[in-house]
């Protein structure tokens, strides 16, 4: 289990040190293979839990790293090409810090221990801010400021909140212990008003951390000014471990019998977050930014279905892997227009299905299946959490987030059409930066996989998406 | 000797309020500095059992070396460097952040007093003055327009946390103990490295000139 | 027996047609103090046109020729459902009078597009007028005919003209007298009669069916006025039928309701000699009027 | 056996477009290849439909299927079969039309794409029309639905097509949301989302599954004022797409609202006189915009609607039966409503694709550019009037026999003793009323189009429509007459349909069925009769006008007459319009003459769609408008970030803690 921590770290070094600018980007592909050859192996042999406890790869784990590692290998293929066009940019914080982000999100995925939890949540802001002002502009410098202070404040407000669990515990016959199997151990032994208290503290700090509204507003800035492959992995992998997270602190509250105090925070939360993308994405003039609203809205969907519980929930963690693929496509689509354009202004940008025959379609199929067009996965998940929602006589939530799905849309829908029709001649152009094989496959391979789970889910895949709800509890 | 915890932790709080009210940037500095080497104290005085000395030693040490020296040392630095006015520059007056300190304070002492203590044996002023530590730390954030000043703000704030810690520091691990100082120090220095950057590109700290990304 | 009564009727409906406008242009002719021609000059005048020859316009395709003809055939074809007199008709099914309004439907389309082949703008005039007054005289024609079959209970023409009427007339006799009101109206539209078309207009512009014909010569233009004359008789059997309501036996029923035939034309003659021609534009009004009438009459049966 | 057969055909329609991807070396070849796989799936499928619905029953198969609450099972039965017979017919007939009309030599990659599509969006329709799972079913409506928007997409450079494009695929995507709802609903009631399991469960019709039904399905199918996608959509897709996705897609709506009111037992009469009532809304108001169009594609478009509304008529009608235990009632006006789905299905498809054979002879569809038509394209013009006089309902053709079956079971319910069912007889004068305007409307476009003389030059020389485009027009105009004469052989099929969907007691619907059945031989007779009458008096006047001559045109006095003089579509039908004034918003552009020797004047006028133009897109407008203004609010300073991010912690302590 530590091997797929520490290779990364690893290579993270080699990068920091190697000299060489062209060979530098291999490291990520090593540690991105390396790192999936790892999971795929504590995939099939189900370790023990290590490091006294610390480290587990449990149900959520096994829902989410699985989902981030090939995110992260298929980006690495992607960074193989990116970075050949960037020559100008020394890449060695970007190549370290992206390996140093995907030890991170592994730790965050495993770890068992709240502090342990937190620890490596805010080192994968810390590695990515950096990574953020790739483009060394000063629109990217405002963003990466953005990013930083208003996620490292959030994560602070988490720590107060792990520390709140803590303190709930540390009574007589408490378990004075972080480990989140003796906190449900303990059960009703927590005080009751310190794990409320605390999971407020902790939903607003890995709830900014995923972005969920109105504690996105770093995000907008941050994936419109980033690189498309650091977009695709902070709204597909980071916000994913986040959710995780969440759903960790949510398992304490259902375990201490807080199930009720919890629930209706996090379904109107989720709520509010889809509203609030819906309000923002209507005629929205910026693609990545349209992109980073449609991740606040997914973060919304997750946030409710976890708040549903039961199917929903289970709808939810099969939802994590989907937005994680389907946000990889369209942040590697989107990428790709705007090397090709030199503009990620809806104004600049037309005619992409023609100019760039892969991404441009890619662009808009992923659009379909972000916004849950059968037979693309997403729809399978979102159409779990419905039911979760309607089955449980929650007619009014559930009615309500068809609404905001279908603005949602319309608001999207307006945008990724005006880019991805009409004749692109006339539209400013970057010679050379069509579609390459390095670029344009890596989100293909994404985008058959959501088609691939959308038309066949494997068994195996569908009782783990169960078992992390029933880890879930409630 | 609890008179003397009682007066550190009334200490912190008036720190609290001298942050909120001083109009110089070194003022500041020095006072988050000056809050830091106060908390390092902190877990000295509130240690009960002589056998994990080493353990709140390194803790006390660490705290130190962190809040009290480095990361004070970096701002100051970074002031100079960037040759900024030494005006706070608030958004909100130095009157209304007071009384908002006030009322926070206020509030969070009525907070930790009507939720109970699980460990009554630990000091009552803990809870009370790390919540005001935080709102503190987060008024400062909100309420001033320079970048250092955003970075001090964030500082209060896990100073505030820092306090609140003590009350585990019981059973608390110190690889998480570490783990959280460290990362403290690293979002500083990250922060840091983009402030310069930030005075490189618009010649100023001042956080309106960033504000060109909205919808 | 019945067979044979309906046989004669088909073969009435054949001959006397021509009769019924000479009989409207003879009262005509007498209320404005005038001899006027012959109660048969129809009948020469269809005689003469057949033997003449014909002139068509370059513009025209077949489409103009098919008009005449399919219009008559249309006609002809809807007589076969009708139940004149009260006598089963030659073929009888249920909602045969639909296929009846369609049949004079099929009829009106050809003549309207044989008025558009020409290109005539005064021809499209017409066209236009006759397709805007015949639509809402539509819903009129239903509801009559709605209002008919709940009266009498039967979905066949034949059902609703037969035996069932007399006793319908007991029951309900203000909705039957308000759809026979309706019907008249709608009799009038359809066969291009004042108050709502002018047959004798000699000017382009306020004409409706006149104008579409204009191009027609010779035998086609004997087809149409054959056809025209049909439709009249046919419009009249209806509304002759449904006010003598009452069951009168064989060769007698045959004789009441051929006079009542010639005094359906003798109404509208006098109605011709003594209103104007409506304005174009109140013409729909006068037809919704008809509608809600007959609407008025069904709900009457339906409450 | 007869599943067999459609899957097979299924099978082979949507993989048929891979065969012009993989020979476009040779493109004729190509498309040709692609045309015949096309043409020998739907072969196979007609076939599997065809013995189904004649012979009753129903066969079906289950797979596993691992998606939660999937399961890949499929359902053929008499319902599903009678839709299938246009799935896969149209198909086949617009797809040779398009090896002359948009011929892959030319087109290149575009035609390509379109015939992947063509193929996918009819194996995607036919397996919707199959399916008996919601998630299979959802999966496959949401192909269709994404090919039909690929489709309209095809000639995405146009200004009009980008438009329409954007309004179908959120028209469709919002529609389908409420069918999420709906299914979800019916799933999680029932335990299961197999159709056979929700109608097993005896699930109380709550008014919520109609409504969503009745929206989700009603987006679909076009139904007043859900239509607002429609006329742009088909309007802007090309002819052969149009054709299909007037005569097969729309119609899939109506299947799926057939589907779940087959699924319960017995459905509250107040669904019945819903879906009558917005059947005669969009009928009536269908046909009116219609009148008011200029463009050929979209007035046909409207004319959908009309149709839509008229198959709903005689859906509600029947569904009015069921709910009153009216079997005859029942039979009746679902025998009107199915065959209409048939009918007009093929004389929709015809008139789209004679549409398209005008806009590919002359370039334009504005109806007052062109004129006599007949001359240059006679075929074209004797087969648009022939689908002219089917689609207004005029007897002998198979509209009339359709209407007439919903008019039956009109008047079988006005002599209902039961005072809501007779009410529902009001809906024969609005169909009356219906069949009225579209017979003026059909005269004014093929008066406009194929009468007369050209009302201005074209840029290019009107030619006929070469033979892969008439072909398939001539074979849908035989299909009209075939049913329009012998309509009493289809009438077994449509009672097997109306059994499978209604669950009738065989007696009493055999009866009904009986009585329409002799009632449809009276039809034959008259139509016969008066073919005979026709014959006799063609042949006489054939015989009289041996070499009569030719002259101009009488004008009345006026000696020197022009072409732009004739009367105009918009002319013609000017007074019909003005009737509907209330429901218009036209847009008109004036310039008037002036002065003494007046140079220059022109008039133009254009009737938007109501619900699109003058409703819908102003709200969307000033939400957006709305939307921007609450943007505003959201700063761009960092202080105000985090700011939120205090509140949010704040504001949710309070609401946690103080309301609890």
């Amino acid at each position: 289990m530590l091997f797929v921590i520490l290779a990364p770290l690893a290579l993270a070094a080699v990068a920091f040190a190697a000299p060489s600018q062209v060979r530098r980007p291999l490291a990520l592909l090593v540690g991105g293979l390396l790192h999936l050859a790892g999971v795929a192996f504590l995939w099939v042999t189900r370790p023990a839990p290590a490091l006294g406890g610390w480290l587990e790869f449990d149900p959520l784990a096994r829902v989410v790293l699985p989902m981030t590692s090939v995110l992260f290998a298929v980006c690495a293929v992607y960074a193989q090409g990116y970075l050949k066009r960037r020559p100008d940019r020394d890449n060695r914080i970007f190549v370290g810090g992206l390996l140093v982000l995907l030890s991170a999100m592994t730790v965050v995925a495993l770890s068992q221990h709240l502090g342990l939890l937190w620890v490596a949540i805010e080192l994968t802001t810390l590695s990515t801010a950096p990574l953020i002002y790739f483009d060394k502009t000063a629109r990217s410098l405002e963003a990466a400021w953005k990013y930083l202070l208003v996620c490292s404040l959030g994560i602070a407000l988490a720590l107060l909140g792990t520390f709140f669990f803590a303190l709930a515990g540390a009574g007589p016959g408490g378990p004075r212990s972080l480990l989140l199997a003796d906190l449900t151990r303990a059960g009703a032994a927590l005080s009751s008003p310190w794990i409320r208290a605390g999971f407020v503290f902790l939903l607003v700090g890995y709830g900014t951390k995923m972005g969920l509204a109105p504690l996105h507003s770093w995000k907008p800035d941050a994936y419109g000014e980033a690189p498309g492959i650091l977009g695709a992995l902070l709204a597909g992998g980071v916000t994913s471990v986040g959710f995780i997270s969440l759903a960790r602190v949510v398992r304490v509250c259902h375990a201490a019998g807080e199930s009720a105090f919890a629930r209706d925070a996090l379904v109107g939360l989720g709520l509010l977050s889809m509203a609030l993308a819906a309000v923002f994405m209507i005629g929205q003039r910026d693609f990545k930014r349209m992109l980073a609203y449609s991740s606040v809205e997914h973060m919304g969907i997750l946030t409710l279905g976890l708040g549903l519980g039961g199917a929903a929930a289970a709808g939810a963690m099969f939802h994590t892997v989907n937005n994680g693929l389907t946000k990889g496509v369209l942040f590697l689509a989107a990428g790709n227009l705007h090397r090709s354009y030199g503009s990620k202004r809806v104004d600049d940008v037309r005619g992409a299905a023609r100019r760039l025959p892969i991404s441009g379609p890619l662009f808009l199929a992923g659009f379909l299946a972000i916004t849950g067009s059968p037979p693309f996965s997403p729809f399978f998940s979102e159409f779990a959490i419905l039911n979760g929602a309607l089955g449980g006589g929650r007619y009014v939530v559930g009615a309500l987030f068809l609404v905001f799905l279908s603005i949602i849309f319309v608001g999207m829908g307006a945008t990724v059409l005006k880019i991805v029709q009409g004749d692109p001649a006339g539209a400013p152009e970057v010679k050379a930066h069509g579609d390459s094989w390095l670029t344009a496959a890596p989100p293909l391979v994404l985008m058959a996989l959501v088609l691939l789970l959308g038309l066949f889910l494997p068994q195996g895949l569908k009782s783990v998406f169960d078992a992390a709800a029933a880890r879930v509890g409630g | 000797m609890s008179a003397w915890t009682e007066m550190v932790f009334i200490l912190v709080v008036v720190l609290d309020f001298f942050l909120l009210a001083s109009s110089r940037l070194r003022a500041v500095i020095r006072a988050a500095a000056a809050q830091g080497a106060l908390l390092a104290v902190l877990p000295l005085l509130l240690a009960t059992h002589a056998t994990e000395l080493g353990h709140v030693l390194a803790l006390s040490i660490g705290a130190f070396v962190v809040k009290g020296v480095v990361i004070p040392w970096l701002l100051m630095w970074a002031i100079r460097e960037a040759a900024i006015r030494r005006e706070v520059e608030p958004i909100v007056g130095f009157i209304p952040s007071l009384i908002l300190g006030g009322v926070g304070v206020a509030l969070a002492f009525a907070f930790s007093s009507a939720m109970p203590l699980p460990i009554p044996e630990k000091h009552a002023f803990i809870v009370p003055t790390a919540l005001s530590t935080v709102w503190t730390g987060l008024l400062l954030v909100v309420s001033r327009r320079k970048a250092v000043t955003q970075v001090i703000g964030f500082l209060v704030l896990e100073n505030g946390v820092f306090v609140f810690g003590l009350l585990l520091s019981d059973f608390m691990p110190t690889m998480v103990e570490a783990g959280v100082l460290l990362d403290l120090f690293a979002a500083v220095f990250v922060m840091g490295i983009v402030m310069f950057h930030i005075n490189r590109e618009f010649s100023s700290l001042d956080t309106e000139k960033l504000s060109a990304l909205k919808d | 027996m019945t067979i044979l009564l309906s046989l004669a009727y088909l073969a009435l409906f054949l001959v006397v047609p021509p009769l019924l406008p000479g009989v409207v242009n003879r009262v005509k002719s007498r209320l404005a103090g005038r001899q006027g021609p012959p109660v048969w000059q129809l009948y020469a005048d269809l005689a003469r046109l057949a033997r003449k020859g014909a002139v068509y316009s370059r513009t025209t395709t077949w489409v103009f020729r098919a008009g005449p003809v399919v219009g008559l055939a249309a006609v002809a074809t809807a007589g076969l459902v009708m139940a004149f007199g009260g006598a089963p008709a030659a073929l009888s099914f249920a909602g045969d009078f639909v296929l009846f309004a369609y049949l004079l439907g099929l009829a009106r389309f050809a003549t309207v597009l044989a008025a558009l082949d020409t290109g005539s703008s005064f021809e499209g005039m017409g066209a236009a007028r006759e397709v805007t007054f015949s639509s809402l005289a539509e819903p009129a024609l239903f509801l009559c005919l709605m209002t008919l079959a709940r009266a009498t209970g039967s979905i066949s023409l034949t059902g609703m003209l037969g035996p069932a009427l007399p006793l319908a007339w007991g029951h309900a006799a203000p909705a039957l007298l308000l759809c026979a009101i309706a019907l008249f109206v709608v009799a009038l539209a359809e066969n291009a009669r004042i108050p709502v078309d002018d047959p004798n207009t000699h000017l382009e512009l306020t004409m409706i069916h006149e104008v579409m014909v204009l191009d027609h010569s010779g035998p086609d233009l004997a087809l149409i006025l054959y056809g025209a004359s049909l439709k009249l008789f046919l419009f009249g059997a209806l509304f002759v039928r449904l006010i003598l309501g009452f069951s009168v036996q064989g060769a007698a029923g045959v004789l009441v309701f051929l006079a009542g035939l010639v005094g359906f034309a003798a109404l509208v003659g006098i109605i011709e000699s003594t209103m104007a021609r409506l304005r174009l534009v109140r013409v729909p009004q006068l037809l919704v009027g008809a509608s809600v009438l007959s609407a008025f009459g069904l709900v009457l049966l339906l409450r | 056996m007869s599943l067999a057969l459609v899957i097979a055909g299924l099978a082979l329609t949507s993989c048929s477009g891979l065969a012009s991807l993989a020979l476009r070396r040779a493109p004729e070849l190509a498309q040709r290849a692609a045309s015949a796989v096309l043409v020998a799936g739907a072969t196979l499928g007609v076939a599997g439909a065809a013995t189904t619905l004649w012979t009753g029953g129903a066969t079906e198969v289950h797979a596993r299927w691992s998606v939660p609450g999937g399961s890949l099972a499929l359902r053929l039965d008499a319902l599903a079969a009678l839709f299938l017979l246009p799935v896969f017919a149209l198909p086949a007939a617009g797809s040779v039309y398009g090896i002359a009309y948009f011929p892959q030599a030319r087109r290149g990659a575009q035609a390509v794409r379109l015939q992947l599509l063509y193929g996918l969006v009819t194996g995607a329709m036919a397996l919707v029309v199959v399916a008996a799972n919601a998630m299979a079913f959802l999966a496959a409506w949401e192909v269709m639905a994404l090919s039909g928007f690929l489709l309209v997409f095809t000639e995405h450079e146009k200004q009009d097509a980008q438009r329409a494009a954007f309004v179908y695929l959120t028209a469709t995507h919002v529609g389908t949301l409420a069918l999420f709802a709906l299914f979800s609903v019916l799933g999680s009631a029932a335990g299961s989302f197999d159709f056979g399991r929700i109608a097993q469960a005896g699930l109380a019709a709550t008014p919520g599954v109609f409504l969503l039904a009745l929206g989700g399905f009603g987006i679909k199918a076009g139904l007043m004022p859900l239509h607002f996608w429609l006329p742009g959509a088909h309007a802007a897709a090309p002819s052969h797409v149009s054709a299909i996705m007037s005569g097969v897609l729309l119609k899939t709506g109506l299947y799926g609202l057939l589907r779940v009111t087959g699924l319960f037992a017995a459905p509250p009469a107040w669904w019945g006189l819903a879906l009558l009532v917005a059947g005669a809304v969009s009928a009536v108001l269908g046909v009116a915009f219609a009148l008011a169009q200029h463009d050929l594609k979209r007035l046909l478009a409207y004319h959908s609607v009309e149709n839509v509304g008229i198959i709903a008529m005689g859906l509600g009608l029947a569904l009015v039966g069921r709910a009153v235990g009216d079997p005859a009632l029942a039979v009746l006006g679902f025998a009107g409503g199915a065959l209409h789905v048939v009918n007009h299905a093929l004389f929709k498809a015809l008139l789209f694709l004679g549409a398209g054979a005008v806009d590919h002879a002359c370039g334009t569809r504005e109806l007052d550019r062109l004129g006599g038509l007949a001359r240059a394209m006679p075929f074209t013009a004797g087969l648009f009037l022939l689908g002219a006089v089917a689609i207004s309902g005029l007897p002998p053709l198979n509209g009339f026999v359709s209407e007439w079956l919903v008019y039956l079971g009109s008047l079988r319910a006005l002599s209902s003793a039961a005072p809501v069912v007779a009410w529902t007889a009001l809906a024969a004068p609005a169909l009356a009323l219906v069949g009225g305007l579209a017979a003026a409307c059909f005269a004014k476009v093929v008066g406009t189009v194929f009468l007369g003389s050209p009302r201005s030059d074209l840029e290019t020389r009107p030619h006929e429509a070469p033979r892969a485009m008439l072909a398939p027009m001539a074979a849908l105009a035989a299909a009209c007459v075939v049913i329009g004469l012998f309509p009493a052989l289809l009438l077994p099929a449509l009672h097997h349909a109306s059994a499978a969907w209604a669950r009738l007691t065989p007696a009493a619907s055999d009866t009904a069925a009986r009585d329409a059945i002799s009632a449809a031989r009276a039809v034959t007779a008259a139509a016969a009769g008066f073919l005979a009458a026709a014959g006799l008096l063609a042949s006489w006047r054939r015989r009289r006008a041996r070499g009569a001559p030719t002259a101009e045109t009488w004008g009345c006095g006026y000696t020197r007459p022009t072409p732009r003089m004739q009367y105009t579509g918009s002319s013609f039908a000017e007074m019909l319009t003005l009737r509907f004034g209330w429901a218009f918003f036209p847009r008109a552009r004036v310039d008037p003459p002036r002065g003494a020797f007046p140079h220059h004047a022109a008039f133009s006028s254009h009737v938007p769609d109501t619900v699109l133009d003058v409703a819908l897109v102003p709200v969307l407008r000033s939400a957006s408008w709305g939307a921007e203004h609450v943007r505003r609010l959201h700063r761009g300073q960092v202080q105000w970030q985090a700011l939120l991010v205090g509140l949010a912690l704040v504001t949710l302590l309070a609401w946690r803690f103080l309301w609890w």
